[in-house]
């Protein structure tokens, strides 16, 4: 890896957040906007580990990203619970129903 | 990058003595490798469908194949691979026909790539890695992807219901299996298969027979074996777990709206899997490649490495088929469960008998070392048996020993 | 152009394919199945960089715990199979034009900036500057040991001498005990809204 | 002996607590019991009657080792051993003719001495007589010299008067639950109340309240006559008045009742005002408020009674100053003649004496303040019969029994001419009035006046003799009254009775029998007979109790006179009202039980009380009848003379202001004869006028009414006394309460509401500013504040895929902004 260095890491972390973001900008469903967070926890992974391989940062990267790993399965499973119960409320997944809190 | 790929005598050949190869002869490698494992993904499955046959048959008082290749019919499952083929490969019209063709392929990857993991003899994996059991379990694991999404993509409702049996199962079977998988982990101190196999070769040198080394004459680990052994046959929706195909409720479950390859595939990748298990089950418990009597490390004593790693392989691989056999069997002789039956047994009293396991055997050396001044009943302790050909092992435990000193002095420091 | 470069690329490509695929596709399933590609392509990454350890578990929690718990999610939710909830072209082309934007002023940020130069000089302050610039050597990617040791609070890596990740881990797992109860409690089998309607 | 005087403290002391245990059980009646339930009723009689019991126990005891009738007969030999003397002898001739009187008197000196210093047993035990016992019970608190403390002072008087308040008590409570069985209800109907709109009250029944106040009563009435020292007295004598002040107004719905309440109230504060001037000043001079002896850490020092008058009786007078007698021991007590003496200017001894009397002025209805007593009426029936007739006015009389040794020759007049006028003005009035209870109040009275007189002429055992007597009978009258009352329906005017005898006859006789024993009849000559029988232990003739005690007194009152000439009216008054009483009683009996019936109706409706009514009566009658058989040789005299205060057994001379003689018991015995004949006479001369103007009609009062009309009107207005004290106490305070209620009407409120009005103002002003700037700001803030929010709240849609977008766009123009000013490196 060290003929590639980390820009490259990093670029493909970058859109995989972008990716993340924008899909949980588009997606009307809740689960679509759950994969969008994934994917940018999977993104501040990729850079964690990146940046323990390439800079001095060295095992705490990877620690950092198994503890959001974990951290981010916990967070689905809440998620899920969440748009679960949002199923059951308003028969839809679709996020844009559950606007009750507009101002 | 030796991550990817294992000593083995074609590795040695290639490198000729190099740490590490680059370039095409190291992508050529890879794929020697690849094929190699592949060839041997396909043979035994297509063994076991013959079994399954024969012993089916033989339990229900019948013969089983007989005519195809002649005596026993050894070749039916080559007749029936050929007649699949030829089969119509149908699509239905409800179905999201792109994953619906992907499913398979997925399910036979999964497994495929768990055997890239496996030792087959000593050193004999095609990737030796520190977390190789730990990617086996994971590669494993997602074969359920594969199944959810052939019956979720096959619009069908006997489909839908098999596919969330079989995920609900499997992922709920693939906990107290991992956590039995774990306790012989503690007992070895490694996720690395082949220490775990070394860890269990012994010689006559003890006085004992060198089986005795086997993790399944542990006290702690004998139950847990059990426990995988079960959990495996069920991750591997086998019966009398096998819901997913339940032929009696839902048509074929899953596997309703497949035909000819892709069926097969299915197929395939089951047995692979039942094989891959109970490899697995091998080397955690009865020792993997180490026969009982010393024979294969007297060869490797004899510089035999190469011979020595052939006859673990067949070694293994019997011992594996054995297991396979004991899945038949029990296929064919217990009646099949319902499916709240299934899931109250794992989650009411697979899970917490698992845990129990697990914390005796974290517990165990403890207890063990209050009684009897020794961590382990073998007559050395942990630390000594990690393999020398492990780098990082010998770093950690040198660096581990001053660094724990250290950092007891830090507390100290600390605490004045 | 080494083996391990071409592997790079390759997952490198597949990981953007799979998570624009996410974007792109409207039937959820498929997004969920290119985020499989995805995930499971950024675990080969993981591998590459020597983190085999974090690979599998990536490989075992996120692809194949978390996805399936999505799809769970999507099976449980979706009102006719393969629905699909448009959203309006307007919205996806500013998205579009958002994401864009981010993604410049990222790339323009990652490739500005140089690296090495960044890692001295925070060697230079870091406590830890005695480690040399990046962990493991190209020879080995064994982590699960040293990792396993943070975990206990030894720090075999720096010498010993650096402060562990016990409490964290500890922390972490009633954290995740909590949620599981949380979890089950939320999702809980209710009569639905319409039911009491 | 005061291992003696503890015990029968300790008898005397359970049957005084008893009461108020029922009392604070009873209290809660109405919470624990129903309304219907009699249990406050037994709970009470349980007391009152275990208290009769323990008086009667404590009674034998003193009486086993006092062996007072012994003493008391031996007494009596004596005087009859003495040759009568012409009168006008004097102290001398009897000092000298009679050693063994002389003798006795020492005797009893003696005796009055060991009363002193209960600590000394060793001489106790070779003496057999002691008078007193006294000692204390529990130290409230200690202010310097002054020791507030619970003592009890206990003699024959003492005992007496126990067991005639529990036994008399005893029978009222049980009269009671017939006489109050109607508030036996949830809803009570009372006819004497209107609501403004003209109903009748209705109230839910009152029983268990009743018999509360009378556990309460008798605790007071108890503790009084138990009570050691004076200011123990002044307590349990407020607590008497508390409790008449309740039983007067039980009925608290009549305005009528309300008024003769406060009226009583108040007029006993008048007394009690009195009462507290003479506690101040003795204590001030004496420094105790104990009437026995008693020890401080081992120093023995007087009481008060030992203080004044010593073990000689005598007041050592020096100057204008007594002097006290505090130096001493084992009751020998004499002025220190060094010079450290104490004294007391004699004035202001006279002033606390009759400080003192005025409280027993108030308590037992004396002239000035005897109106009180016939408006008190208004209270249940039993309560006039326990409170109004037998004991709580008893109060008064016994008080200035008790406090005998501390009155001067002064005061003892001034009692002895209250008692007088009082005797003679109730009678009066008794005369005309028509209500049953009144007349009934009014012969209370006027017997009082006889007491008071008694003891005022130093017939101290005569006049107590008589506080029992008359207890007896007078509750026994009022009992019956009561019963008439009950049976006729509440109907107390006698002009509607007439002939009940034959309705009721056990109330009729039982009254008969209180009657002749008020009058004081007897059947003459029958002395002789008796002695005959009786084999001279008996000389007195054929009487009962009223007979002997008032001839006690009527001989006093004589000997009195003869050694006073210039106090002729204190013999003559009583001598007339003797018969005067005759006349009203048998006027109140022909017009009640004789003749026709006036008004049938009533006459129709009234019925015989039930029996828990009838034989209290019988047994009161019982005792009315023959408490005092045998009059002065009687056990009952001769225990009360036990324990007379000394020197009055020899007489007593004083000069100065008030230059009288007080007549030895010799000279009352020798003269005792012809005054019991005398009163007689007067006694049968009432009786007879009564029975000829009532039964026979042989004139008819109304005629003497319209005759004598003047008089009639003057003592129907009870000689005017209540228009008198209308004139010159209530209405001038009333005049002056209007002039100060004028004041700040007119003067004060006007300040006030000025004021007021001013802050108003002020406050209208404050409020417009408050409204206008203060919370015009504050409300601006707040619209402001809300208006903004609600043209931001657009921003917030509800849709999350919304924040998103914003945060993503946000970081964008961050990182522009960044980029755009970020100094190049």
């Amino acid at each position: 890896m060290d003929q590639i260095g980390l820009s490259p890491v990093l670029l493909v972390g970058a859109v995989l957040f972008v990716c993340g973001v924008v899909c949980m900008t588009t997606k009307r469903n809740g689960i679509g906007i759950l994969m969008g967070v994934e994917l940018v926890l999977n993104a501040a992974n990729l850079n964690f580990v990146a940046f323990s391989r390439h800079t001095s940062l060295g095992l705490d990267g990877q620690v950092m990203a198994l503890f959001v790993i974990v951290l981010a399965a916990a967070e689905a499973a809440v998620a899920l619970a969440i748009a679960l119960n949002f199923y059951n409320n308003h028969l839809t997944i679709d996020v844009d129903h559950g606007d009750e809190l507009r101002g | 990058m030796s991550l990817v790929l294992a000593n083995s005598p074609i590795f040695d050949f290639f490198s000729d003595g190099a740490a590490s190869l680059e370039g095409w002869p190291w992508f050529f490698v890879a794929m020697l490798h690849t094929t190699l494992v592949g060839l041997f993904f396909g043979i035994p499955a297509g063994v076991f469908i013959w079994a399954e046959r024969k012993v089916s048959g033989r339990i229900q008082d019948r013969l089983g194949p007989t005519r195809v290749g002649g005596r026993f019919g050894w070749l039916q499952s080559a007749a029936d691979g050929a007649k699949l083929i030829q089969k119509e490969d149908l699509v239905p019209k409800d179905a999201d026909s792109l994953l619906f063709r992907a499913a398979p392929y997925i399910v036979v990857v999964a497994s495929f790539a768990a055997f890239m993991f496996l030792p087959f003899g000593d050193g004999w994996s095609a990737v030796s890695t520190d977390v190789g059991l730990f990617l086996m379990f994971a590669m494993l694991s997602l074969e359920v992807i594969g199944v959810i999404l052939a019956g979720y993509c096959s619009g069908s409702k006997w489909a839908l219901f098999g596919a969330m049996r079989e995920a609900a199962q499997m992922i709920s079977y693939e906990i107290p299996m991992a956590i039995c998988g774990l306790v012989p982990i503690l007992i070895v101190g490694s996720l690395n298969l082949n220490e775990i196999v070394h860890y269990q070769s012994g010689s006559w040198s003890s006085g004992l027979p060198p089986f005795l080394n086997w993790n399944i004459f542990h006290p702690v680990a004998a139950p847990a074996f059990l426990l995988y052994f079960v959990c495996a046959t069920a991750s591997c929706k086998r019966a009398p777990f096998d819901l997913a195909e339940a032929e009696s409720e839902l048509v074929a479950g899953f596997l309703t709206e497949y035909s000819g390859m892709r069926w097969s595939f299915f197929f395939l990748a089951e047995y692979a899997s039942m094989f891959a298990v109970s490899a697995i089950a091998a080397i955690l418990f009865l020792g993997g490649w180490d026969d009982g009597i010393g024979i294969v490390s007297g060869l490797k004593s004899a510089n035999q490495e190469f011979l020595a790693s052939a006859v673990g392989a067949v070694i293994l691989i019997a011992k594996a088929s054995k297991l396979v056999f004991v899945q038949i069997w029990v296929r064919w002789t217990l009646p099949r469960l319902r499916i709240d039956q299934v899931m109250t047994t794992c989650l009411k009293y697979l899970i917490p008998m698992a845990c129990v396991l697990f914390l005796t055997a974290a517990v165990f050396p403890l207890a063990l070392n209050q009684g009897t001044g020794r961590t382990d009943l073998r007559p050395s302790a942990i630390g000594d048996r990690v393999p020398a050909r492990s780098a990082v092992s010998h770093e950690v435990s040198a660096a581990v020993v001053p660094a724990s000193t250290e950092v007891a002095a830090a507390h100290g420091e600390v605490a004045q | 152009m080494s083996g391990e470069q071409v592997l790079f690329w390759l997952f490198a490509i597949t990981a953007c394919a799979g998570a624009i695929g996410v974007v792109v596709n409207q039937i959820v399933v498929r997004m969920a199945v290119s985020l499989i590609v995805c995930l499971a392509s950024v675990s080969a990454l993981f591998f590459l960089h020597n983190a085999d350890f974090v690979g599998a578990v990536q490989l075992m929690v996120y692809v194949g715990g978390t996805i399936i718990l999505l799809i769970f999610g999507i099976m449980l939710t979706s009102s006719s199979p393969f629905s699909k909830i448009e959203s309006s072209p307007a919205e996806g082309f500013l998205a579009a034009g958002i994401g864009a934007l981010f993604l410049s002023i990222i790339a323009f940020t990652v490739t500005q900036v140089e690296w090495k130069q960044q890692a001295e000089k925070v060697a230079a302050v870091s406590p830890s500057a005695s480690v040399q610039t990046g962990y493991n050597p190209a020879s080995d990617g064994n982590t699960s040991r040293p990792l396993a040791m943070s975990f206990l609070g030894l720090r075999p890596d720096q010498g010993g001498n650096a402060p562990g990740y016990l409490l964290p881990f500890e922390v972490v797992s009633v954290h995740l005990l909590v949620v599981l109860i949380g979890a089950a409690y939320l999702a809980r089998a209710k009569r639905r809204a319409a039911s009491e309607a | 002996m005061d291992s003696l005087g503890y015990e029968l403290s300790w008898y005397l002391r359970i049957a005084w607590l008893l009461p108020l245990l029922g009392f604070a059980i009873e209290v809660f009646g109405g919470y624990w019991g129903t309304r219907k339930s009699k249990t406050a009723a037994y709970l009470a009689i349980g007391c009152i009657g275990a208290g009769f019991v323990l008086s009667t126990i404590a009674f034998c005891r003193w009486n086993s080792e006092m062996d007072a009738f012994g003493h008391a007969d031996a007494a009596a030999e004596e005087h009859h051993a003495a040759t009568v003397e012409p009168g006008f002898s004097g102290q001398a001739a009897i000092a000298d003719d009679h050693p063994g009187g002389h003798a006795e008197a020492e005797h009893a000196t003696d005796a009055h001495t060991d009363e002193h210093g209960d600590a000394h047993g060793e001489h106790h035990a070779e003496h057999k007589s002691i008078e007193a016992l006294s000692g204390t019970i529990y130290t409230l608190g200690k202010f310097g010299d002054l020791e507030v403390s619970i003592d009890y002072y206990i003699d024959s008087l003492t005992i007496l008067m126990f067991m005639m308040v529990t036994l008399i008590a005893t029978c009222i409570h049980i009269f009671a639950i017939g006489y109050m069985s109607d508030e036996l209800t949830e809803d009570y109907v009372d006819h004497h109340a209107h609501t403004s709109d003209g109903k009748h009250v209705h109230r839910p029944g009152r029983f268990y309240r009743f018999f509360s106040y009378f556990s309460l009563f008798c605790f007071s009435m108890l503790g009084i006559v138990f009570a050691g020292n004076i200011f123990q007295v002044f307590v349990f004598w407020e607590l008497v008045g508390i409790c008449s002040f309740l039983l007067i107004g039980f009925y608290t719905e009549r305005k009528s009742a309300n008024v003769a309440a406060n009226k009583a109230f108040i007029v006993n504060r008048v007394g009690d005002f009195g009462f507290i001037i003479g506690l101040m000043i003795l204590w001030t001079y004496c420094g105790t408020f104990k009437f026995g002896d008693y020890e401080v850490d081992g120093h023995e020092r007087p009481g008060l009674f030992s203080m004044v008058r010593g073990h000689d009786g005598e007041l050592a007078q020096e100057g204008d100053e007594v002097l006290l007698k505090t130096h001493g021991h084992d009751g020998q007590w004499e002025a220190p003649h060094d010079g450290e003496q104490k004294t007391i200017p004699y004035m202001l001894l006279v002033v606390a004496g009759l400080g003192v009397f005025g409280g027993c002025v108030g308590k037992s209805a004396q002239f000035p303040l005897q109106t009180w007593l016939p408006d008190a009426m208004e209270g249940p029936t039993p309560v006039s019969a326990l409170v109004h007739s037998a004991t709580m006015v008893a109060a008064g009389v016994y008080l200035a029994g008790r406090f005998f040794p501390v009155f001067t020759t002064e005061v003892l007049l001034a009692i002895a001419y209250t008692g007088c006028i009082t005797l003679f003005v109730a009678a009066t009035i008794a005369i005309v009035a028509t209500d049953i209870k009144k007349v009934l109040a009014y012969s209370t009275i006027s017997q009082l006046g006889y007491m008071m007189l008694a003891i005022g002429l130093g017939g101290w055992a005569a006049g107590l003799f008589h506080l029992i007597t008359h207890a007896f009978f007078k509750s026994l009258m009022f009992l019956c009254s009561g019963s008439v009352i009950h049976g006729c329906h509440h109907e107390q005017e006698m002009p509607k009775m007439g002939g009940l005898r034959h309705k009721m006859p056990i109330t009729a006789y039982t009254m008969l029998i209180g009657v002749i024993a008020i009058a004081g009849l007897a059947i003459p000559g029958t002395g002789s007979l008796m002695s005959l029988l009786t084999f001279g232990a008996v000389d007195k003739p054929l009487a009962f109790s009223g007979f002997h005690s008032k001839d006690a007194i009527v001989a006093t009152a004589l000997a009195y006179t003869q050694l006073n000439p210039l106090h002729f009216l204190l013999f003559l008054t009583p001598l007339v009202t003797a018969g005067i009483t005759a006349f009203y009683m048998f006027r109140l009996w022909f017009y009640t039980f004789a003749g026709a019936p006036r008004d049938q109706h009533v006459n129709d409706h009234c019925h015989e009380s039930p029996k828990v009514m009838w034989v209290p009566l019988v047994v009161l009658s019982f005792f009315a009848a023959f408490c005092a058989a045998n009059g002065e040789q009687g056990s009952l005299f001769s225990m009360l003379s036990f324990s007379e205060p000394v020197g009055l057994a020899d007489g007593m001379t004083a000069t100065g202001t008030a230059a009288i003689t007080v007549p030895s018991h010799h000279a009352i015995h020798e003269v005792h004869g012809t005054a019991g004949a005398v009163a007689l006479l007067a006694a049968v001369l009432g009786t007879l006028t009564a029975y000829l103007l009532y039964c026979k009609k042989v004139v008819d009062p109304a005629n003497i009414k319209t005759q004598f009309s003047g008089v009639y009107n003057f003592l129907v207005e009870k000689w005017q006394f209540d228009n008198l004290y209308d004139a010159a106490f209530v209405r001038p305070s009333h005049s002056v309460a209007r002039w100060c209620s004028g004041c700040d009407r007119n003067i004060f409120d006007a300040i006030l509401h000025g004021s007021v009005k001013v802050c108003i103002w002020i406050a209208t002003i404050d409020r417009k500013f408050d409204e206008g700037i203060i919370d015009g700001l504050v409300n601006l803030v707040g619209n402001v504040t809300r208006s903004v929010g609600l043209s931001l709240s657009v921003f917030q849609t509800g849709r999350m895929r919304q924040y998103v977008m914003f945060i993503a766009v946000g970081v964008v123009a961050l990182f522009a902004l960044l980029f755009a000013f970020m100094p190049k490196a």
